[in-house]
């Protein structure tokens, strides 16, 4: 997907200016409340006009001075903020709202597999009047999906619901988006929502964007004032069991991890900050990875150093205070050991 | 109660089948003027307005003349356009029903407005980006959600329809059997001496019948709430 | 000085205009309030305590209707004046009596049960013996001036109405035949003063002069027929 | 446009004067109805639905009869409150008024039921649970979010009123200066040999008045569209 | 606060069927989307009818087969999971609409300070239509708040806010409710949230309430499930500067916190997957807390072990994998070496 967007927008109290074109399949926007995330989404999907601006969405533009395709004409889906079901409509039909409007060979979602990821399965006779709040997004989750649009919007989709059900629907979202290659522009204003949606990141304050970098880097450059730190995401296959623990194959050796599944593949995070450093080998740790490696770099975020450790071809970031920095004398090119418990590592794909 | 002689059967039937057929007629166009009136900006919008709303603010027997004029054998619309057609309007039902289509038509536009303006645009919007046209948006967001508007519109118009009488006997003759509808035999009853008790029978009549339209129109309401 | 409430069938509008006009200007203080309207509505307004002093009615049915319900002073019961009726319509027309009015295509009359018009005309045609040929052509309208207007509009071929509105308002339409009176009793406009009209001496003074030469005078203007 | 007489102009501002009183008068028992229809639950609430809707089943003449009997010297309310009062209301500018408010009662309860049903009983919750109570929500709450359907009903109401014909003439008599209405007048003209210009004259006034009325209204329900 | 709601509501496919007693003033209510945590708030403040059962608040029966207090005398404030603000009124308005209605004694609430603390004074002015998610639900915030009830019910204030804002509105909640003692129920699918508002859970699934105990004990019987483990919260007082850290006195000695601050008293979490043991003293490792404790007691959690750990007369609980506890031999009474990363202590109040 290409997508370009200069834009301005003026309200008696806030004004919106941006200018960017991203060409990711999988965009995040970040940005504080009231920082016109949900208003960029409007300009994009037709749903409000730039005072002036374009908008192209690959090669075909959907807004300058002469042209304005209307909204049903863009295939632009979104999942609003608000869920803004149909009341007339029962939950059934609600989601097939979409649907029954794309030409049969944009039909492709499987209607029964995404209700069981959104366990809606019971509601689906129902009216929406009466769902209860996390009901109710998951139904306009399920509806934007199913129209199976060119570009998908997602206003905050998630935060009415527990990190259980979060994290499910986040892992059937992107097999959804990759199966069918719908790109999307994912707005959330949880760091870790941003590294596990999207792969480059448009970061927005004041009606502005004032940052267009990968989650990677934007996470990094938050690390420091971030209470969860720099997330590493560690793509890991091929387990062994070990214990009741999982035995992946990383760097030079194995990580344990507690999470882990059976799968062939899963992904995992790790934040920065469960990463302990010894300049030596230390005995009879309750962490159970312990591992040799090099600093591969450093790099300063408030009063924190992050840490690029190279471990055979692998990489990770550890973050430690400046002092801590100073004291283990690290600098690229030392060596160090890196002790990681098993329990640090979440599983979230 | 009196006994109903076959004319007064007649005026109940044609009555019922006047306001029914203008309500039916009126409520597309009805729909359409309320969906243009609340949602699309365009010059004249003020006229359409005044136009739809005249029928209110002028007596009903001012209105039946300007439709015997317009309608009539040397009216604009009734020369040019019906007379070579060889269609013939006055003083037929038909004339009845323009009648009182025309009166109940603010009625109707005015309910189907009120319940449209409080539509939430966040629906509207949802339905347009999940690729219904705008054609498609009024019929399947906009209608159903305007349905409480539409149903009491429709109600009022034929309640309305029900009672008309200065427009209607104008256009359409007051023909025991032919036009001559409850309103206008009411009429004739109540002012002739001793009419009264039948007078009052036909009212009861008009009352018992809205009475059944309420009913309808109660339930039809309480069965758009879905209670689930 | 004091107030005399009239209620006057429509039809004499004009006449009793001019008459309280001219009355007001010779007595000064004395003021009308006058309620023109259908016989029936009037009568039924009297009867609830609508105030009115005099009561001409343009049939004498509901004359009897309030004098039957005391509301009317019986011994001023008398006749203001009389009308016929008249078939007017296109002016080309050939109908120059009662029986041609069968081979015509659309009559208006006034509506047999409520006005008095439409019922002489219905008399008349009963005893011409045309009501069943009639039957399907006749337009019944809600009052003699909306016949009229009919007749004018050349919605109808013709319209049984009053000399004096056919006079008055006519404009495309013209008097084509008087109907004779033998075939329709005669339209009397009856008057009275009310029970509390009685009581009232300027109304009884006005009401004096609604029985004088003078108020013939001006009857005979409007096309009235007065013996 | 011919010279209107003094006559003329009373008309005119009689009219006015009977459609706001009415209006104004109507509001607090419209709104009041219409709450209670819409709200409360209660035995003989179709009764009530019954009765406001009567006036629109009926033929004005025949509401203009009953209101005759009803408050006439001989009437329920007319012989057991009105007269000892002291009160006379038949063949007075008041008797229009309450023609005209029996008239129009239907249109504008209807109008305000639309508007409040659809408000979200969300914001009645919040409210109740701020501490407003009942009578409290109704005031601050219902009544500013139902206020688009209020002002489409005083419209309605008022409009009709301007055309209120035949319930008018009965009860309140067509006496010149006293109780003639611009629709009485026009009646007057239309029937008369040379009048139908003066009638139409007095269309065009009933007209202009509605047009003012309409965008007064359109003022102000775009006003209560907070842009901001 | 006492309160007792002993209620069952049926709904064709759901049936709510509590019965509990709390009497703390701080109550979190905790549970998966459509347990019943909504329906229940309804029928605390009267918003809907239990099918059957009795609520008492305060000794005061609120509800039961012959009584039912119409919600505006309860004096429940209720922030509910839509904002549900009054379109026709603006920002200000709408926040003083409680406030106004409060007797004189009652409008103990500063506005001015809890405008600032919601960053919504420039919207004061504004109609509510146009104002963003996030905005919107903290005018609704202050709205009840102000309203100054004796029980303010809220519904997932927070989820559509930043972390940011929403730890600063965390706080200045609990300040407001604790200076003017307003009790209240806490909803929240965030075992965090849970922890920092509450001091009583009710855990709630299917319309039951299924536990009814601290936070602690809830966020130690999920520690083994969650992805967060178990959270510390460490109350510390008086700290003293160091090389830009700064050091709390806890346990025998001292903690170096990264993201400590002046103020005399603060609040921290520290998640037990943020603590590693050793069983001998480590060199030169990165943490910068290192200090010897013994082991309280232990406790399973799915296939974890949590590890009281005794420092002076401080207490922390740990977590490790089983594997790890069996190989450092850990039982009740061993002594141990913890170590704490500067940067693994959150601030949060
Ligand atoms: N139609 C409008 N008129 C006036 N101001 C508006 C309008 N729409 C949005 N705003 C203002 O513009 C700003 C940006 O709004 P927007 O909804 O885009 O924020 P957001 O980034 O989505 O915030 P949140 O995370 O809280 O949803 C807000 O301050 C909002 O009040
Ligand atoms: N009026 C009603 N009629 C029928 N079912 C209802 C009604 N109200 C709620 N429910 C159902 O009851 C269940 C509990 O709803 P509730 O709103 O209390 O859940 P919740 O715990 O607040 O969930 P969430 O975290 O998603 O807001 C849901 O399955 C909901 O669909
Ligand atoms: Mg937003
Ligand atoms: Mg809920």
């Amino acid at each position: 997907m290409e997508l370009r967007v200069a834009a301005t927008k003026k309200f008696c109290s806030f004004d919106l200016n941006v200018d960017f074109t991203v060409s990711q399949d999988r965009i995040g926007i970040f940005g504080p409340s009231g920082s016109g995330k949900s208003t960029l989404v409007n300009l994009i999907a037709g749903l409000q006009q730039p005072d002036d601006g374009i908008i192209r969405l690959n090669n075909e533009t959907l807004f300058d001075r002469n042209i304005d395709t209307p909204p049903d004409r863009r295939r632009i889906g979104i999942i609003f903020q608000h869920p803004h079901l149909f009341p007339h409509l029962n939950v059934k039909n609600n989601l097939l709202f979409g649907f029954k409007r794309c030409t049969p060979e944009n039909r492709r979602i499987d209607f029964d597999s995404l209700v069981e990821v959104l366990q809606i399965a019971p509601l689906l006779e129902r009216g929406v009047n009466n769902l209860s709040g996390g009901e109710k997004q998951r139904v306009a989750i399920g509806r934007a999906v199913l129209s199976n649009p060119r570009l998908l919007l997602m206003d905050e989709p998630l935060s009415a619901l527990d990190d259980t059900l979060r994290f499910q629907i986040i892992h059937h979202l992107k097999t959804v988006c990759a199966t069918f290659s719908i790109p999307y522009l994912f707005i959330s204003h949880s760091m870790l929502e941003m590294r596990l949606m999207a792969d480059e990141v448009l970061a927005m304050a004041d009606g502005r964007v004032v940052d267009q970098t990968t989650p990677e880097n934007l996470a990094r450059s938050r690390m420091g004032v971030s209470p969860v730190g720099y997330i590493n995401l560690l793509r890991l296959a091929n387990p062994r069991r070990s214990d009741g623990l999982y035995a992946y194959r990383w760097g030079t050796g194995e990580l344990l991890i507690s999470a882990g599944n059976d799968q062939p593949e899963t992904l995992f995070e790790l934040s920065s900050k469960d990463i302990i450093l010894f300049k030596q080998h230390p005995e009879a740790i309750s962490a159970r990875n312990l591992f040799r490696c090099t600093v591969a770099g450093t790099f300063a975020s408030a009063n924190r150093v992050g840490i690029e450790l190279a471990c055979g071809k692998d990489r990770l970031v550890a973050e430690v205070v400046k002092q801590a920095a100073d004291e283990l004398g690290i600098v690229a090119g030392s060596e160090l050991y890196a002790a990681i418990k098993a329990s640090a590592f979440r599983r979230i794909g | 109660m009196p006994e109903f002689t076959s004319a007064e059967y007649t005026a109940i039937l044609l009555s019922l089948k006047v306001s029914i057929v203008a309500t039916l007629l009126s409520l597309p166009f009805g729909f359409s003027a309320a969906y243009v009136m609340t949602y699309r900006k365009f010059r004249g919008k003020f006229v359409l307005d005044l136009i739809v709303n005249l029928p209110l603010t002028l007596p009903p027997v001012v209105i039946g003349y300007i439709l015997l004029v317009v309608l009539g054998q040397n009216g604009v619309i009734g020369k040019q356009i019906l007379q070579p057609l060889g269609i013939k309007l006055i003083f037929t039902w038909k004339a009845a029903v323009i009648a009182t289509a025309v009166v109940g038509f603010p009625l109707l536009v005015r309910s189907i407005r009120i319940g449209m303006e409080t539509i939430d645009q966040g629906l509207v919007q949802a339905s347009r980006t999940l690729g219904a046209g705008w054609f498609d948006t009024v019929m399947t967001v906009i209608l159903p959600l305007s349905l409480r508007g539409v149903i009491a519109g429709s109600a009022l118009m034929f309640a309305r329809g029900l009672g008309e009488f200065g427009a209607t006997i104008i256009v359409a003759g007051n023909i025991p059997g032919v036009t001559q509808t409850i309103p206008l035999a009411i009429y004739e009853y109540a002012s002739s001496p001793d009419g009264d008790r039948m007078a009052l029978a036909l009212c009861v009549v008009s009352v018992v019948i809205s009475v059944v339209v309420l009913l309808f129109h109660e339930y039809l309401s309480r069965r758009m709430i879905r209670v689930d | 000085a004091g107030e005399i409430n009239l209620a006057v069938a429509a039809s004499l509008k004009e006449v009793l205009n001019e008459l309280s006009d001219n009355y007001a200007k010779t007595h000064p203080g004395v003021g009308f309030r006058k309620n023109y309207g259908g016989s029936g509505a009037l009568a039924k307004q009297i009867e609830n305590g609508a105030p009115a002093d005099i009561f001409i009615s343009a049939n004498t049915e509901w004359l009897d209707y309030l004098k039957a319900r005391k509301q009317a002073d019986e011994k001023s019961i008398a006749t203001f004046t009389y009308n016929v009726l008249v078939f007017a319509g296109k002016p080309g027309l050939k109908a120059t009596g009662v029986q041609d009015v069968v081979k015509l295509d659309r009559i208006a009359i006034g509506s047999p049960k409520s006005v008095p018009a439409g019922e002489y005309a219905m008399e008349a045609f009963k005893k011409a013996g045309i009501s069943k040929q009639l039957e399907k052509k006749l337009v019944m309208a809600k009052d003699v001036r909306e016949c009229l207007m009919y007749a004018d509009r050349g919605e109808v071929d013709g319209a049984f109405v009053y000399k004096t509105d056919a006079q008055q308002a006519a404009r495309n339409a013209k008097i084509l035949f008087v109907v004779p009176q033998e075939y329709y009793p005669r339209v009397t406009y009856p008057m009275a003063l009310t029970v509390n009209g009685a009581k009232n001496a300027e109304a009884a003074a006005f009401y004096n002069v609604l029985k004088s030469v003078e108020a013939q005078a001006v009857l005979k203007k409007h096309g009235f027929i007065v013996k």
